[in-house]
């Protein structure tokens, strides 16, 4: 045991040296990066006119990257699809909420939702867009089930999953759609550039919130076993 | 488009859980025609480039397909469809509903991954596939199961964001992300040395090199049959693709100090695994380690790092594939039908599955190397390449591994042979799962004499010329 | 020559083989008897001549019949006839489903077709079938002496058989030709000519029972059935001097020294045969002592003949004629104690190993010391250090703790950021190094 | 795919095709599976028979596949290859009646069968085999087919003795591929051509070439249970008896031996190979070999051990035989190739039928067994007479050959050798003889089993027949046509630069 | 040398305490938390990094790049954390346990 103490002892230390050096290293390495290229800045500068939008990031996100944005509302869903797998999901808490939480509830999930449809909006030209909408969206949902609201039977079958996979749908649909139009995929026509990414942003933002809310509700601990 | 196709079929299984398997087994054929067409366009018109967005590099992604992915590509459709078969007999209802969508996901993270040129979209795939893997594994249930999903999924987060640092790094260096202006681009820096040495790490991380081996056997025992078939025959071999690309095209500059380590862990991983597989008690347990022994093999192709060395090393991929799916898939029927795959009383088992046995015989004549299988075929050619190179020792290696996997190997099939009474307990194996076995198995033995065809394939675009010496 | 000789030369050996098929021999009454017409008959036609038999064998073998084989074959008709009736006599309550016909017509087969042989090879061939045969015969319904005599014989026999069949290929290494009439030229420019003719005599007295390798032969006399004992000189006796006299061309070769010792040979197995069957109580072991003192002085013949060839030009074609009448008389004398003896059970001799049958078991059992102790011993030893090495605990522990460290976390992540920093540094060095 | 091209894929498919077929027959239908053994058998032998009259006559056979650039899977029929392809086909034929009768009620017959065509396909796939990778690919195939059958009996003892089998035998393979490979990649090369291929080499490599000599006699020695590598094979005798006959006359150990002598002819060129220095140890492993397993073969009193450990020391007459540098010598090893194989596979059956019939397995258990059947003890009679090369049986024109040839290249120490080994077979063959003839049958044999008037059944009875006359016929009509001793002249004719 | 170096010299510490954190804690939402500080710290980088020229607008890509990593992360999370809670269920202990032979 007690050289057992000692080798792990021993074995700390050589891991902080270790990661000392790994942190000195990579310091020095960022530091001293080469200045030059300018990453894509420029390239994304000229051809932003053509992209429907006027935020680079937005830009970059939806249209010159749309395709890794797909991939990613992929991962999203899934981490949802192994949530649920997990089987855990629980019914949110039966004890009723406090006035305040109530009250707070009320007041604040139609300002959420008017925010979020801002950010959605001003995502187009300024900071902004679907992902962080969707996250004030989720918010929303998320403070709505604290608050001990339900969501109506009739709606979470068929209905929910299909709000949930509706981001994504939607753009592969767009996707296939412009396959067929201009011959590659993704790639928007100039004139409609700007209203597809909106219309797609949209359906990403919804299901970006609800599928938040999801993963909350299957994440949260049934009564029993929480702390 | 390949990738979608199954994302498509992932989002039918989530919409209706009711009918799973029919969407699920069609889109499995679909795809099936899309890589084939892709073959068909791959040899008539040689390599395709397509600019997602019409962009195009640096500031769109690039999909980008080779004789390289083709196969890769070709390989994941082979399995996939038999392990689409052969889950659609072995999961019932409640599990059904479960598995689909995430086999399907996993399924097209795949195929993004091996035709992406793009070392950010990369990440993403990667990413995918890890959560799509843990999901999977998770589904078995029970603390085994669930901790080494959990096991896996930290492993897969901490390869990930190690193989983003370099990521970053990368492109701050060079602002591009795109597989081919790297290439141009490179030259050594500090920062590509430490990018080269982050991405490698996390992808071997990925991909259990010796080392690092130590989540996969958990992992992959633990997990439903079909989807360790899934995992030992396709996700380590997607990381394994990756670090092939960086290797053979962005760092291909610096190739050979970092491949004979590369090796010689790869030796070690022959060694060990092998030994640790000798020891199992449990067969999922042996058919992991095996796998972990397998990979070790690839990992000689850096050393050797001839152009034959890495065709060698990519038939060994396509083979280990088909073999270890078949293997898992033979130890799934054995345990669904024993309810237990303990090799000490395996002999009463096997007496009743003729077939899973044939099927799990012929999958250990390829893992062994011994002729006529794909395996023999690889073993050949890397053979003869570690010696035209001179490195007998990595020969020396080989012929040692192939006889501790004979050893395992035997040790199981010995367990057929014994007149052992029949227990009661036993639950008749759906005839489709001991068929795709048996037909996955029999690929292998096929491919050992028609191997000029996955090298042809493999060679449009010759993607192995890359490096210097090949 | 035409063809009924050729199948009449054929049918000398090969009628009695075929009839030893017990179930053919079944369906003829006095089947010896019919497998002895053939001889017969060749012995009445006067004519001499010779088949070629190129598919037998090594492609150049013959049958011939000329003056020698016609001396000896009129011997053996007579001993063999003698010897079917007696088989007939004595042992008529189960000649059918006893095996003794078998044996006595497998013999008979091979005795002939040795006399009719025209080259070494089919004599060897022939030779051996009629003493293994010959064995059958001594070793079945004969006392233990008898069997115990049977195994010297069989001993003798296999070391015989060896001898010649070394003689038989510095033969062939000499002469491409075979036959006896081409030796004589071939061997004798042959460098281990004295080699052959040491090995062609060695192995006949073993086969013939010449002295000194004669002991087998009281002991069988003592003890074997009597259509053994009718058959005994006609058999290896008589059939080795033939050999002998065929294997060896007399009279065109001069070897003075091994002349000399045969005669020597000759005249010790006279005078040992003298002695000892004076000192006889049987009745029967008189006549064994008697075939030996006739071997014997039969060699001091060929032991004359070969220090002067003269001699043999002189006197050798009555070789044959001698031999046959010596063989006539053996043969009318033996009958009679036969005769006398022939209700009593045969006496066993004493049950005590000899000398001369201990060796061989002595050099097997020196030799499985040999082969036992060594590799054997090795391989076990070997075998029991591998299974502990396998199953020494030490070593599983190791194999099982290495394993569990690597699957912790602390262990296995610090090994994936050396991994990956050396992966680093070696870049470093690969570029500045 | 003219006639000359798919001829061999036909001999060897013959068998697989049934075989394949067989594996998937339930155990109930034996007469489709008797049928199908039967037909595959003969009519592999009839088609070997045409292949034998056309190669009589010049006409060349061969079929490739390409199996990687550079590399063909060549089948090619040429007199070294038609000699042992006559051999295990027409054994074959035999071991499959003989085995249909013993197996009769037996489980797993299916399994056994099949196993039994795909054992026979290899052996004929690497006689044909027309370069070193195919000899290769069949030789493990070989191994792969053999293993089921060695531990069929499916007892402790059984898969002990499969274990060793696997543990000597894919050691030997590993090292054979070793060799091959770096023979390659020496040469660039693999296919079989007569006075052999690598004397080309300059001779720097001349090291290199010995050592792969040495990787590839112990790969394939261990099949052909050469000295240090005999181990499996009387372990394996636990197997029944048609596979051990299978294992020994047909298939395995010839499979080694064979292996030696394409190494030795078609791939070094037995002329280079001398030169090389690599012959002469050869032999004398070979001798080594031969008097050892007669030795070890006195003290068994196992039957079958006894006659496995005389076949360690036989097989090795064949190694011994192409190892002396000389034609007459080639002719005598490649007959003992044939002829032992007929000798041994007749004792085998019949010491198969002693246990079937009368549960006799120890020799100190045959006493007069030879009165109650005659029939069986005498094919085992002329068999074993055989081996110890009396004349004029099989085994004394190959024993002939042997000794004539080490004359004729002044290696007179394999004379002595050759008389040794005779000695010792006689010792422990005619023993056997003796307690089977000569002793008094007890009053009861345990576990006997009757069959009426007959000693045995039929298929039992008949396949010893057979092979016993064979053992006549092949010492008697040695020189008539198309016997193994033209072929073997054939190729020796072919492979010394007279 | 200016601020933005020294942000991006702070994820770097990031990245190196979370890989700390994840080797030495054994429970499991230590090393989840862990695991996203790590994941912060290379976002600090990628970001930081975009602007390391003050005359150019800052490079927009990055910038996407760490949008889409904080989704991926989030996803990631969550699915840990799901996991760990049934594990607890599963065993009830928040460490990882050996399989069983």
């Amino acid at each position: 045991m007690k050289n057992n103490e000692q080798v792990g002892k021993m074995f700390h230390m050589l891991l902080i040296l270790l990661l000392f050096v790994m942190a000195v290293w990579l310091g020095y390495v960022v530091l001293h990066l080469r200045a030059s290229p300018p990453g894509l800045n420029a390239l994304v500068g000229t051809s932003l006119d053509t992209s429907g939008v006027s935020n680079p990031v937005t830009a970059v996100l939806l249209n010159f990257r749309g395709y890794d944005t797909l991939l990613e509302m992929g991962v999203l869903l899934l981490a949802l699809l192994g949530v649920l797998s997990l089987g855990s999901a629980s019914d949110s808490r039966e004890t009723p909420p406090g006035l305040v939480l109530d009250f707070l509830s009320r007041l604040l999930v139609p300002v959420l939702i008017l925010v979020s449809g801002y950010l959605l909006w001003a995502g187009a030209h300024a900071p902004g867009g679907a992902f962080q909408a969707g996250a004030v969206l989720g918010a929303a949902a998320v403070l709505l089930l604290l608050s001990g609201w339900h969501l109506g039977e009739q709606f979470s079958g068929l209905l929910l999953r299909a709000v949930l996979i509706l981001g994504i749908g939607v753009f592969i649909l767009a996707g296939i759609v412009l396959i067929i139009f201009s011959g590659n995929f993704l790639e928007y026509p100039q004139s409609l550039a700007g209203a597809m990414i909106l219309m797609i942003e949209t359906a990403a933002m919804l299901s970006i919130g609800v599928t938040l809310a999801a993963l909350f509700q299957g994440i949260a601990p049934t009564g029993g076993q929480d702390k | 488009m390949i990738i979608l196709l199954p994302l498509i079929g992932a989002l039918a299984c989530f919409l209706w859980p009711r009918r799973t398997v029919s969407p699920g087994l069609i889109t499995s054929l679909g795809i099936v025609i899309c890589v084939v067409g892709l073959g068909w366009q791959l040899m008539h018109l040689g390599v395709q480039r397509h600019a997602v967005g019409g962009w195009g590099a640096p500031l769109g992604i690039d999909l980008y397909a080779d004789g390289l992915s083709l196969l890769m590509l070709i390989v994941t459709a082979l399995v996939g469809t038999a392990i689409s078969f052969y889950a659609s007999g072995y999961f019932d209802q409640a599990k059904a509903r479960h598995f689909w969508p995430l086999w399907l996901f996993l399924w097209a993270a795949l195929n993004a991954l091996f035709l992406s040129a793009d070392i950010f979209n990369l990440y993403v795939t990667l990413e995918l596939l890890g959560l799509a893997a843990v999901a999977l594994v998770a589904l078995a249930g029970g603390a085994d199961a669930l901790s080494g999903a959990m096991r896996y999924l930290l492993v897969s987060l901490l390869g990930s964001l190690a193989y983003l640092l370099g990521v970053a790094l990368l492109y701050h260096s060079f602002g591009t992300v795109d597989i081919a202006l790297l290439a141009q681009h490179v030259e050594s820096s500090p920062a590509v040395w430490s990018a080269a040495g982050l991405m490698t790490a996390g992808l071997l991380m990925k991909t259990a090199l010796f080392p690092l081996h130590f989540w996969l056997p958990p992992a992959h025992a633990s997990a439903p049959a079909p989807v360790s078939a899934a995992l030992s025959a396709l996700v380590v071999k997607g990381s394994f693709y990756i670090l092939l690309r960086l290797w053979l095209e962005v760092f291909p500059s610096t190739g050979s100090l970092v491949g004979e380590m590369l090796a010689g862990l790869g030796a070690a991983a022959v060694i060990w695994g092998g030994v640790q597989a000798l020891r199992q008690t449990r067969l999922k347990m042996l058919i992991a380690y095996s796998t972990v022994m397998q990979l070790g093999y690839l990992f000689l192709a850096f050393s050797i790092g001839s152009a034959i060395a890495w065709q060698a090393a990519l038939i060994l991929v396509l083979s280990h594939a088909l073999a270890k799916a078949a293997m898992f898939m033979a130890a799934g029927n054995i345990q669904h039908f024993g309810g237990h795959d303990r090799i000490a009383d395996l002999d009463r088992v096997a007496q009743r599955l003729p077939l899973t046995l044939t099927a799990f015989g012929l999958a250990g004549v390829s893992i062994m190397g011994l002729p006529p299988s794909g395996g023999f075929i690889a073993k050949w050619l890397l053979l003869e390449m570690s010696i035209r190179t001179g490195k007998w020792w990595w020969a020396g290696i080989m012929v040692l591994g192939g006889l501790l996997t004979a050893g395992y190997i035997f040790k199981v099939i010995g367990r057929a042979f014994t007149q052992a009474v029949v227990p009661h307990e036993a639950r008749s194996v759906p005839f489709r799962m001991e068929w795709t076995a048996l037909v996955l198995a029999a690929l292998v033995i096929l491919l050992g004499f028609f191997t000029t065809i996955p090298l042809t394939l493999m060679n449009i675009g010759a993607p192995f010329d890359g490096r210097p010496d090949g | 020559m035409n063809c009924e000789h050729a199948l009449l030369l054929l049918m000398v050996p090969g009628l009695p083989l075929l009839l030893a098929i017990p179930v053919l021999r079944r369906q003829f009454p006095w089947s010896i008897y019919i497998a002895l017409l053939p001889v017969v008959m060749l012995l009445i036609s006067q004519a001499n001549f010779e088949v070629e038999l190129p598919w037998m064998f090594l492609g150049n073998s013959s049958l011939a019949v000329n003056e020698l084989s016609r001396w000896w074959l009129a011997m053996s008709v007579v001993a063999w006839l003698v010897a079917a009736t007696a088989l007939y006599l004595f042992h008529d309550h189960d000649v059918d489903n006893s095996r003794l016909p078998t044996f006595f017509l497998l013999c008979l087969s091979g005795q002939l077709g040795a006399i009719l042989a025209n080259d070494i090879v089919s004599f060897f061939a022939f030779s051996s079938l009629m003493s293994y045969a010959f064995y059958g015969l001594m070793a079945d319904g004969g006392g233990a002496a008898a069997k115990r005599a049977g195994r010297v014989f069989l001993v003798m026999l296999v070391i015989a058989d060896i001898v010649l069949f070394e003689a038989l290929l510095i033969a062939a290494s000499a002469t491409h030709d075979l036959e006896f009439s081409s030796i004589a030229s071939g061997v004798e420019e042959s460098t281990s000519f004295n080699l052959y003719l040491s090995l062609v005599f060695v192995g006949f007295a073993l086969k013939a029972g010449f002295w000194p390798f004669h002991v087998w032969l009281p002991l069988a006399y003592a003890s074997a059935n009597r259509v053994t004992i009718l058959l005994l000189w006609i058999v290896p006796a008589a059939t080795g001097l033939l050999g002998i006299i065929r294997w060896i061309p007399f009279g065109d070769i001069v070897v003075p020294v091994l002349g000399i010792l045969l005669q020597g040979i000759g005249v010790g197995a006279m005078l040992f045969a003298l002695i000892f069957a004076l000192r006889q109580v049987q009745p029967g072991q008189i006549f064994a002592y008697a075939i030996i003192m006739v071997t014997g002085s039969i060699v001091a013949v060929m032991g004359i003949s070969l220090a002067d060839p003269v001699f043999w030009e002189q006197y050798g074609r009555w070789l044959p004629l001698g031999v046959t009448f010596i063989g006539w008389g053996l043969t009318a004398v033996i009958i009679s104690p036969v005769w006398m003896r022939w209700r009593h059970t045969p006496a066993d001799g004493n049950e005590e190993l000899q000398w001369y049958e201990r060796w061989p078991q002595a050099v097997l059992r020196q030799g499985g010391q040999a082969g036992y102790e060594t590799l054997p011993g090795l391989y076990a030893s070997w075998s029991g250090k591998w299974r502990n090495f396998r199953f020494n605990q030490v070593w599983q522990r190791v194999l099982d703790v290495v394993e569990r460290g690597l699957r912790l976390w602390t262990s296995a992540i610090v090994l994936f950021l050396l991994l990956a920093m050396l992966i680093t540094i070696i870049h470093f060095g690969f570029q500045y190094g | 795919m003219n006639w000359n091209t798919a001829l061999p894929l036909l001999i060897v498919g013959s068998s697989l095709l049934p075989g394949l077929v067989i594996f998937f027959l339930a155990e109930k239908r034996v007469a489709v599976r008797i049928t199908l053994n039967l037909f595959g058998a003969v009519l592999k032998l009839v088609l070997v028979g045409v292949m034998l009259w056309g190669v009589f006559h010049g006409e060349h056979y061969e079929a490739r596949l390409p199996l990687l650039p550079g590399l063909d899977l060549v089948v090619r029929a040429g007199p070294l290859s038609m000699l042992f392809v006559t051999l295990s086909t027409g054994l074959w034929l035999v071991t499959t009646i003989y085995a249909i009768g013993y197996l009769e009620e037996s489980p797993h017959r299916s399994r056994f069968f099949g196993f039994f065509s795909l054992c026979v396909t290899a052996t004929v796939g690497l006689a044909l085999a027309g370069n070193l990778i195919t000899f290769i690919l069949f030789y493990e195939l070989l191994t792969l087919a053999t293993y089921p059958l060695v531990v069929h009996r499916g007892t402790e003892v059984a898969r002990l003795a499969g274990k060793n089998y696997l543990f000597y035998t894919v050691g030997g393979g590993a090292l054979l591929l070793i060799g091959t490979v770096w023979l390659y990649t020496l040469t660039g090369t693999l296919e079989f051509t007569s006075r052999g291929f690598v004397s080309g080499l300059e001779t720097s490599h001349q090291p290199a070439l010995v050592i792969i000599f040495v990787l590839i006699i112990a790969g394939l020695g261990v099949k052909a249970a050469l000295l240090p590598f005999h181990g499996w094979l009387p372990q394996a005798m636990v197997a029944p008896a048609p596979v051990s006959a299978l294992l020994h006359a047909v298939a395995v150990v010839k499979a080694g031996a064979f292996g030696i002598v394409r190494v030795l002819y078609d791939v070094y060129g037995i002329e280079f190979a001398a030169s090389l220095g690599v012959t002469l140890p050869l032999a004398v492993i070979a001798s080594a070999t031969i008097i050892y397993g007669s030795i070890r073969a006195l003290y068994q009193d196992n039957l079958k051990r006894r006659l496995a450990f005389s076949t360690v020391s036989q097989v090795s007459y064949i190694t011994l035989g192409v190892a002396i540098v000389g034609p007459i010598a080639t002719v005598g090893g490649l007959l003992h190739l044939v002829h032992q194989g007929v000798q041994k596979i007749t004792l085998f059956f019949c010491a198969g039928n002693l246990a079937e019939t009368l549960g006799i397995h120890k020799i100190s258990m045959m006493n007069g067994v030879g009165r109650r059947m005659p029939w069986t003890m005498t094919a085992f009679t002329i068999g074993a007479f055989g081996m110890i090369g009396v004349p004029p049986l099989a085994g004394f024109i190959s024993k002939w050959y042997l000794g004539l040839g080490a004359m004729q290249a002044d290696q007179d120490w394999v004379i002595l050798i050759l008389a040794g080994s005779s000695l010792l077979n006689a010792a422990y063959f005619l023993p056997i003889l003796h307690t089977a003839w000569f002793k008094a049958p007890p009053d009861s044999w345990l576990l006997e089993r009757d069959f009426g008037r007959r000693e045995t059944a039929w298929a039992l009875l008949i396949p010893p027949l057979v092979t016993a006359g064979l053992t006549v016929l092949l010492g008697l009509l040695a020189s008539a046509p198309f016997t193994p001793l033209e072929w073997a002249r054939f190729f020796a004719n072919q492979e010394y630069v007279q | 040398m200016n601020h933005m170096m020294l942000y991006a010299l702070v994820g770097v510490g990031l990245f190196t305490i979370g890989l700390y954190a994840l080797i030495v804690h054994a429970q499991l939402l230590r090393k989840i938390l862990a695991i996203n500080v790590m994941g912060s710290g290379v976002f600090l980088i990628l970001v930081t990094l975009a602007t390391r020229h003050q005359e150019l607008l800052p490079d927009p890509v990055p910038h996407a790049m760490v949008i889409t990593g904080i989704v991926v992360a989030a996803s990631a999370t969550a699915l840990a954390l799901a996991l760990m809670l049934s594990l607890r269920a599963a065993t009830g202990q928040d460490t990882l346990i050996e399989p069983s032979e």
